[in-house]
């Protein structure tokens, strides 16, 4: 393909340079752009790799486009991040860690950053601190959710930042589109899913593999939380099996703010 | 003629996770060469204190993107020993072939995408494209293959979600299974393309004496449980796992390192294969030896070939194990868990080496410690002695910066190793 | 209309003469937690497979007419210029070996707007001139209030329907072909006897009823309760999910979205089955919604099916089926939805 | 032999299933944009003709309906026609940029070619009103869906009595059309233009719209003659105050015409995001009288 871009109904395409980051992750959403084989090609003929550590040995500094997989941990990942924000044109938060911490944000339970340290080193000194997304540094352009992210739609999304369309995500949650796929919902099965708060797009992966989902893409608009809870109750779900999960991504850190918050203040059934 | 000179290699490329390779050469003299892991550690074993036990393959399984699979599956291990549950025969049947699926991707996308590059000259698969078109078609054929097949068995190729505790959320369609069956029988004339070009390439010729740290195989070639040994003669069980690890710290590095009877020790396929060639299936065993990869081999850039010659050998297994699974009728999927109190290690084969997870519960299914082990970090002391040591030869031969370098990136990358993985 | 009756075993043989087409029927799901066994329409193999004596389905017949995701273009591009494709997905016939009368009822609605308005829709319209329906009675559940909705019988938008006698079939027939068919059949003309069975059957099944949608002036009493508290209370409990328009035989609603392939040289509009209870099913670009409340979303739901539709076509868009209420997490159903508006909720509880 | 025989839709007979029915459905006409005019900072005047002869020729519309104009890949939307009916398919759009689709529209050359579908939904019934005055009101970007019938009236001036087009907006740099203003009022029509806050060249008057309409109304001293006909488009709020005092001043409702925006994905009366109650904006509208908005729930 030639270089230089091509056009889309008239409008000139230009092929961006793209590269790839990654802070504290598992590099697994990295991995799933790896993972496709089958159109990898029309990706890379469509934007230019020139920074995938993962894959590449060469790298430059000159790129319009940065996907940021991960979230900050340390100081020096902080600084990282900013540096690639001054270079980005576009910045993109790849993935639930870097859109929400994480995984990785799960440490944060703990008051206590020192014992989290000695449980797992021991006396030896290591630098952490409290895990936080990209957006808690930097202002992010896009955000891709996810754990991890789906391949296909990080293709679309990226075709669609080339023409210059805005990405936009469901608004809605997952049931839509678990029961859009005739699936038993599985709280009629006895399992817990926090398919009716957790925003949508990824096709409802999870129900449809018979796992409850676990929120990996953070609240949809309007989620009804105090009907969910609701929903558990009546269920009879631990409600502790909710908050794990509502836990576990980082995507509704607030609303748990929120909710410890009006806890404390007694103002909770 | 004394050579001087200084490497530094941050953030080394084509694999996974942050590390460093720093090698200071005074007059022919090795005055440092050192492999520092600077990945940003994650404290998963804080992180799962407190939780209920059905979060810990969930949250595990995190630890890494590229053996995702594996930590689910050691995690599971870990909870159902420590629960006294038995998997059904059937699950075992399927975890395993999950487990193979993901060795199989893992194997590919390291040998291809991460170590063909340079002996091909090239500093990415991406360069390779055009001059190899149809090696670059093939990795992505058998790439896909493994990834489709870890689809339909755990549900996801990354962060699965079929796997529980107590067996699988849902079992796969019989007739993808079989289509399965098929593909993977079609995959075997490329696998021995592919031993073709790897038989092609020159392997550095380096050698330096290894303890190899792998499972015992009882009757078959191990991936999932066991008892643990050792090429210098060490036999441990699997809840013996600290000893036969012994972790500890070092300043230069966010990761731990690990030794046994010697200074350092390795795990990987080159491990598995050294201890426990016999098992081999018979296509695998031929082309390991047509690679050169008999007796017990102590050049680590051989790990590429044994992971070769696994991916071979899985492939025969997993055909195996569809064989068994499509003959008989599926039975229930998933057993009802009862948590007690108890602690439980599951030790599981994963593509760069063994891989240990071990909880301890309260009587409600709560973790209350968690400790995970990681091959990397059971090869950090040894890729860094076995830097050191080649940078004495080098030195003593002469060899340039340049070519020292890449010598030595190549023996980092012969590891693959996992780092986000090891400083999780 | 005519009738036949026939041998409950030769039910095997009409199943085998009709699988060399599609065969969509009943079918086990397994069990829910409440130990109630859960059913769903699927493509069946095999006769054991069909389950005749199903409560209900989860999901309705829906997908097979109106699939949750359709392409209806597809454009080739070139540069400057395009040329665009219509593929109308019209696959072959579909035998629907198993349907109960709210669900013909339900297909006979949804032809009201989708093939008999302006501007019928051809995607739609193609799958229904495909459908071969062989309609079976239903045993009332305890949510059904099909009775309410006068959806509890159906006169036509079949092609043979069943009722069981015990060890008999009584068939009535509304096609051509399904005589034809039941040509290969030994069938006979129904006696006395057996119009006495079939009389007592289905009395006997109408006694079954237990839940009621009092309809009656309903058109008149949404607009009048427009403005009622009540919408605001459901509001609190809905959702959001749009789950009760997925599981809906009726609903029909979607939104077009348009994609461009990866490699810029195709591009696809694609329809989605959409549900107004989403958040920004009424939102405009520049970020106006004029329905930005769950509340108002929930009663434009109701207000459409029992007062638009109503108006439009004479009967309502509501079969009384009761999925909607058995697939919504938050437990908001028709019936106490609609008495609550009435101002009767305690009558109901 | 048991397999049924496969129907194909495409041929069969019946009331509103003739083939042209069902082939129209996704039908859209390619049309080139052979002029773009910007007009203000956001919005844009496009010239689009149909590229078959045959097809421009035999285009007739409304005024008051809209089309569906498509770019592929990028999206689909309802745009009113703010043409001459009498041009057939050489039609002209205003279009605001604000979303997807519009906003590549915004950067796509002359020369494009653009999917057109249409023209959709009910118009202003013009001929009714001639004889008669015709009170135009417009607010912002309403004033695109008034063009078309103040084309034909402009056509037809002498069979109309008074004609008065109020027009508002925010900013004076927000007006539309300002080249023709003058063309309007040589066409003895009373233009009126008022703006929420004028700006260092404004001279004109600065308020609301409804001020210039109190003007209007006193004129015919508070009473509006029976023979008079208006026309409101603008933004929702607008409606409800405007069309009050209209009804005050004594014009029936069944005289007054609004067009209503909603969403909408299909035009063609089957996506259901543009119903009121349940009633289609897109078939039974978007021109509605006001005796029929006051019946539909939450319309206004
Ligand atoms: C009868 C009618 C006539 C209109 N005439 C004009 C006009 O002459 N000039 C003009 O600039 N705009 C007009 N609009 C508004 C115009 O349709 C929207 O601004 C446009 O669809 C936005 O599309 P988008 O893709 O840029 O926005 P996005 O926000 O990306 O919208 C996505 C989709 O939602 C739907 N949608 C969003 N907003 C609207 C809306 N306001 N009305 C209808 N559908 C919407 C469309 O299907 C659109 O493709 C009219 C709307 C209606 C209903
Ligand atoms: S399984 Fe989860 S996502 Fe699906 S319908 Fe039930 S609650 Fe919603
Ligand atoms: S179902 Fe939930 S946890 Fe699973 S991928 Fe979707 S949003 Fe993430
Ligand atoms: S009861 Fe609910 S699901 Fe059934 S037709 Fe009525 S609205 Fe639809």
């Amino acid at each position: 393909m030639e270089k230089g871009g091509r056009s889309y109904l008239g409008v000139e395409i230009k092929r961006p340079r793209v590269a790839f980051f990654e802070l504290s992750s598992c590099e697994g959403c990295q991995l799933q752009i790896l993972n496709n084989e089958a159109s990898l090609l029309s990706f890379l003929s469509l934007v230019e790799i020139v920074n995938f550590r993962e894959a590449m040995s060469i790298r430059s500094d000159d790129y319009e486009i940065a996907f940021v997989e991960g979230s900050v941990t340390r100081a020096d990942e902080e600084e990282r991040l900013k540096r690639i924000r001054k270079r980005a044109g576009v910045l993109v938060a790849l993935g639930s860690c870097a859109c929400f911490g994480g995984v990785n944000q799960l440490k944060n339970r703990f008051n206590d950053l020192e014992w989290v340290k000695h449980e797992v080193y021991g006396d030896h000194p290591v630098e952490t601190r409290e895990v936080q997304p990209l957006s808690a540094f930097v202002e992010v352009d896009l955000s891709i959710y996810g754990c991890p992210v789906k391949k296909e739609e990080v293709e679309q999304i990226v075709t669609n930042l080339v023409l210059g369309k805005s990405v936009d995500h469901p608004r809605y949650p997952v049931c839509m589109e678990c029961t859009a796929k005739g699936n038993t919902c599985l709280f009629e099965l006895g399992e817990p899913c926090l398919g009716p708060i957790t925003r949508a797009g990824c096709d409802s992966w999870c129900p449809d593999n018979r796992m409850g989902c676990w929120g990996c893409r953070g609240p949809a608009d309007e989620a009804n939380i105090i009907q969910f809870r609701e929903v558990i109750r009546k269920h009879n779900i631990p409600e502790e099996v909710m908050l794990d999960r509502m836990e576990c991504f980082g995507g509704f850190r607030h609303i748990l703010k929120e909710m410890k918050g009006k806890q404390d203040k007694g103002q909770m059934e | 003629m004394k050579l001087t000179c200084d490497i530094s290699v941050k953030h080394l490329t084509r694999v996974e996770g942050h590390g460093n390779i720093e090698i200071c050469i005074k007059d022919g003299q090795v005055e440092k060469a050192s492999w520092d892991v600077v990945e940003t550690p994650r404290f998963f074993e804080a992180m799962l204190v407190g939780k209920r036990y059905e979060n810990a393959p969930y949250i595990c399984g995190r630890i890494c993107g590229i053996c995702s699979i594996g930590h689910t599956l050691a995690s599971i291990r870990a909870v159902e020993r420590a629960f006294a549950m038995t998997p059904s025969a059937q699950t075992e049947k399927l975890r395993l072939l999950l487990k193979h699926m993901e060795t199989l991707q893992s194997h590919i996308l390291h040998l291809y995408f991460l170590a063909a590059p340079d002996f091909l000259n090239a500093t990415s698969v991406l360069e390779l494209i055009e001059p190899h078109p149809e090696e670059v078609q093939r990795a992505a054929r058998i790439k896909l293959l493994a990834n489709d097949g870890a689809d339909l068995i755990g549900g996801r190729r990354l962060h699965p979600t079929r796997t529980v505790v107590g067996g699988f959320t849902m079992l796969p369609d019989r007739s993808a299974l079989a289509s399965l069956e098929r593909r993977l029988q079609a995959v075997i004339p490329d696998l021995k393309q592919a031993a073709e070009l790897f038989a092609s390439f020159t392997i550095p010729d380096f050698n330096r004496e290894t303890e190899w740290v792998s499972l015992k195989g009882e009757g078959s070639y191990p991936f999932i449980g066991g008892q643990l040994i050792s090429s210098d003669g060490v036999v441990k069980g699997e809840d013996e796992y600290l000893a036969m690890t012994n972790e500890y710290m070092v300043d230069h590095s966010t990761s731990k390192w690990s030794r046994l009877s010697r200074k350092s020790m390795a795990v990987g396929a080159l491990a598995r294969v050294n201890n426990n060639s016999s098992f081999l299936h018979p296509l695998a065993g031929e082309i390991a030896a047509l690679l050169g990869l008999t007796g017990l081999t102590h050049n680590p850039y051989m790990n590429s070939i044994a992971q070769l010659v696994e991916s071979v050998h899985v492939v025969e297994d997993s055909l195996l194990l569809i064989g068994e699974l499509l003959g008989s009728p599926w039975q229930e999927a998933r057993q009802i868990v009862t948590p007690r109190e108890g602690s439980g290690v599951g030790a599981v084969e994963v593509p760069r080496g063994i891989l240990y997870h071990y909880y301890s519960f309260d009587s409600s299914g709560r973790i209350t410690k968690a400790d995970c082990v990681i091959p990397t970090s059971q090869n950090n002391a040894n890729i860094h002695y076995d830097l050191h040591e080649l940078a004495a030869v080098m030195a003593d031969q002469g060899k340039d910066d340049r070519e020292i370098r890449r010598l030595a990136e190549m023996l980092v990358r012969a590891y693959d190793p996992c780092i986000s993985c090891s400083v999780h | 209309m005519l009738f036949r009756v026939f041998v409950k075993k030769e039910l095997e043989t009409l199943y085998e003469i009709l699988a060399v087409n599609h065969v969509v029927g009943p079918t086990s799901r397994g069990m829910a937690k409440r130990g109630k066994e859960l059913f769903a329409f699927d493509y069946l193999y095999d006769f054991q497979d069909l389950r005749l004596d199903f409560t209900t389905t989860t999901h309705s017949l829906k997908p097979f007419v109106l699939p949750f995701q359709e392409t209806l273009s597809s454009f080739i591009i070139e540069d400057g210029s395009w040329e665009k494709h219509v593929d109308l997905n019209i696959y072959k016939q579909h035998v629907f070996f198993g349907v109960h009368a709210c669900d013909i009822n339900a297909l006979n609605k949804l032809d009201k707007v989708l093939s008999e308005q302006a501007y019928p829709d051809p995607f739609y319209t193609g799958k229904r001139r495909n459908m071969f329906i062989i309609g079976i009675d239903c045993h009332p559940q305890p949510f059904c209030f099909c009775r309410s909705m006068g959806t509890d019988t159906v006169l036509h938008g079949f092609d043979m329907y069943l009722t069981d006698l015990g060890d008999s079939y009584f068939v009535e027939i509304q096609s051509a072909r399904a005589w034809d068919i039941l040509q290969q059949i030994p069938t006979a003309e129904p006696d006395e006897e057996d119009h006495r069975r079939f009389v007592e059957t289905v009395e006997a099944r109408n006694r079954e009823f237990s839940c009621q949608v009092d309809t009656s002036d309903l058109t008149k009493i949404l607009d009048l309760e427009f403005q009622s508290p009540v919408w605001e209370e459901w509001g609190k409990q809905c959702l959001s999910c749009g789950t009760c328009a997925n599981v809906c035989p009726t609903c029909y609603c979607y939104g077009v979205s348009e994609h461009v392939d990866l490699d810029l040289q195709g591009a696809s509009k694609i329809r989605q089955l959409y549900s107004c209870n989403l958040i920004d099913f009424a939102e405009v670009a520049g970020g106006h919604n004029f329905r930005p409340d769950s509340s108002s979303r929930l009663k434009y739901r109701y207000y459409h099916k029992h007062r638009g539709f109503q108006e439009a076509f004479e009967e309502s868009l509501c079969v009384g089926c009761g999925r909607c209420g058995q697939a919504c997490l938050a437990g908001i159903t028709v019936p106490d939805v609609i008495a609550s508006v009435r101002g009767q909720e305690e009558e109901n509880e | 032999m048991n397999k049924l025989e496969f129907v194909d839709v495409m041929p069969s007979q019946g009331k509103f299933m003739r083939k042209t029915d069902l082939t129209s459905f996704e039908y859209s006409y390619q049309a080139e944009i052979t002029s773009v005019y910007p007009l203000t900072a956001t919005e844009k005047l496009y010239q689009i003709r149909i590229i078959d002869t045959g097809l421009r020729q035999s285009f007739n519309f409304q005024p008051g309906q809209f089309v569906m104009l498509e770019l592929p890949g990028i999206g689909e939307g309802p745009f009113s026609i703010s043409s001459s009916p009498t041009r057939h398919g050489d039609i002209e759009l205003c279009i605001r940029a604000v979303g997807n689709l519009t906003h590549f529209l915004d950067r796509v050359p002359r020369g494009t070619v653009v999917g057109i579908s249409g023209p959709f939904g009910t118009g202003f019934p013009v001929e009714k009103m001639e004889g008669s005055d015709v009170l135009l009101i417009a607010g912002g970007l309403g004033i695109v869906p008034l063009r078309a019938p103040l084309f034909a009236v402009l056509e037809n001036r002498s069979r109309y009595k008074r004609i008065d087009i109020i027009y508002g907006a925010r900013k004076p740099s927000e007006l539309l059309f300002t080249y023709q203003h003058q063309m309007w009022r040589q066409f003895d029509i009373n233009l009126d233009i008022i703006v929420d806050e004028g700006d260092a060249d404004w001279t004109g008057p600065v308020g609301r719209i409804t001020e210039i309409l109190e003007k209007r109304i006193e004129v015919s001293s508070g009473n509006l003659s029976r023979k008079t006909f208006a026309i409101v488009c603008g933004p929702p709020v607008m409606f409800k105050f405007v069309c009050n005092m209209l009804i005050d001043a004594g014009l029936p409702m069944q005289k007054i015409f609004v067009s209503l925006e909603r969403r909408m994905h299909c035009g063609r009366g089957k996506c259901c995001r543009c119903n009121i109650g349940a009633t289609y904006t897109c078939l039974s509208g978007p021109v509605f009288d006001y005796w029929e908005v006051m019946n539909m729930k939450e319309a206004i």
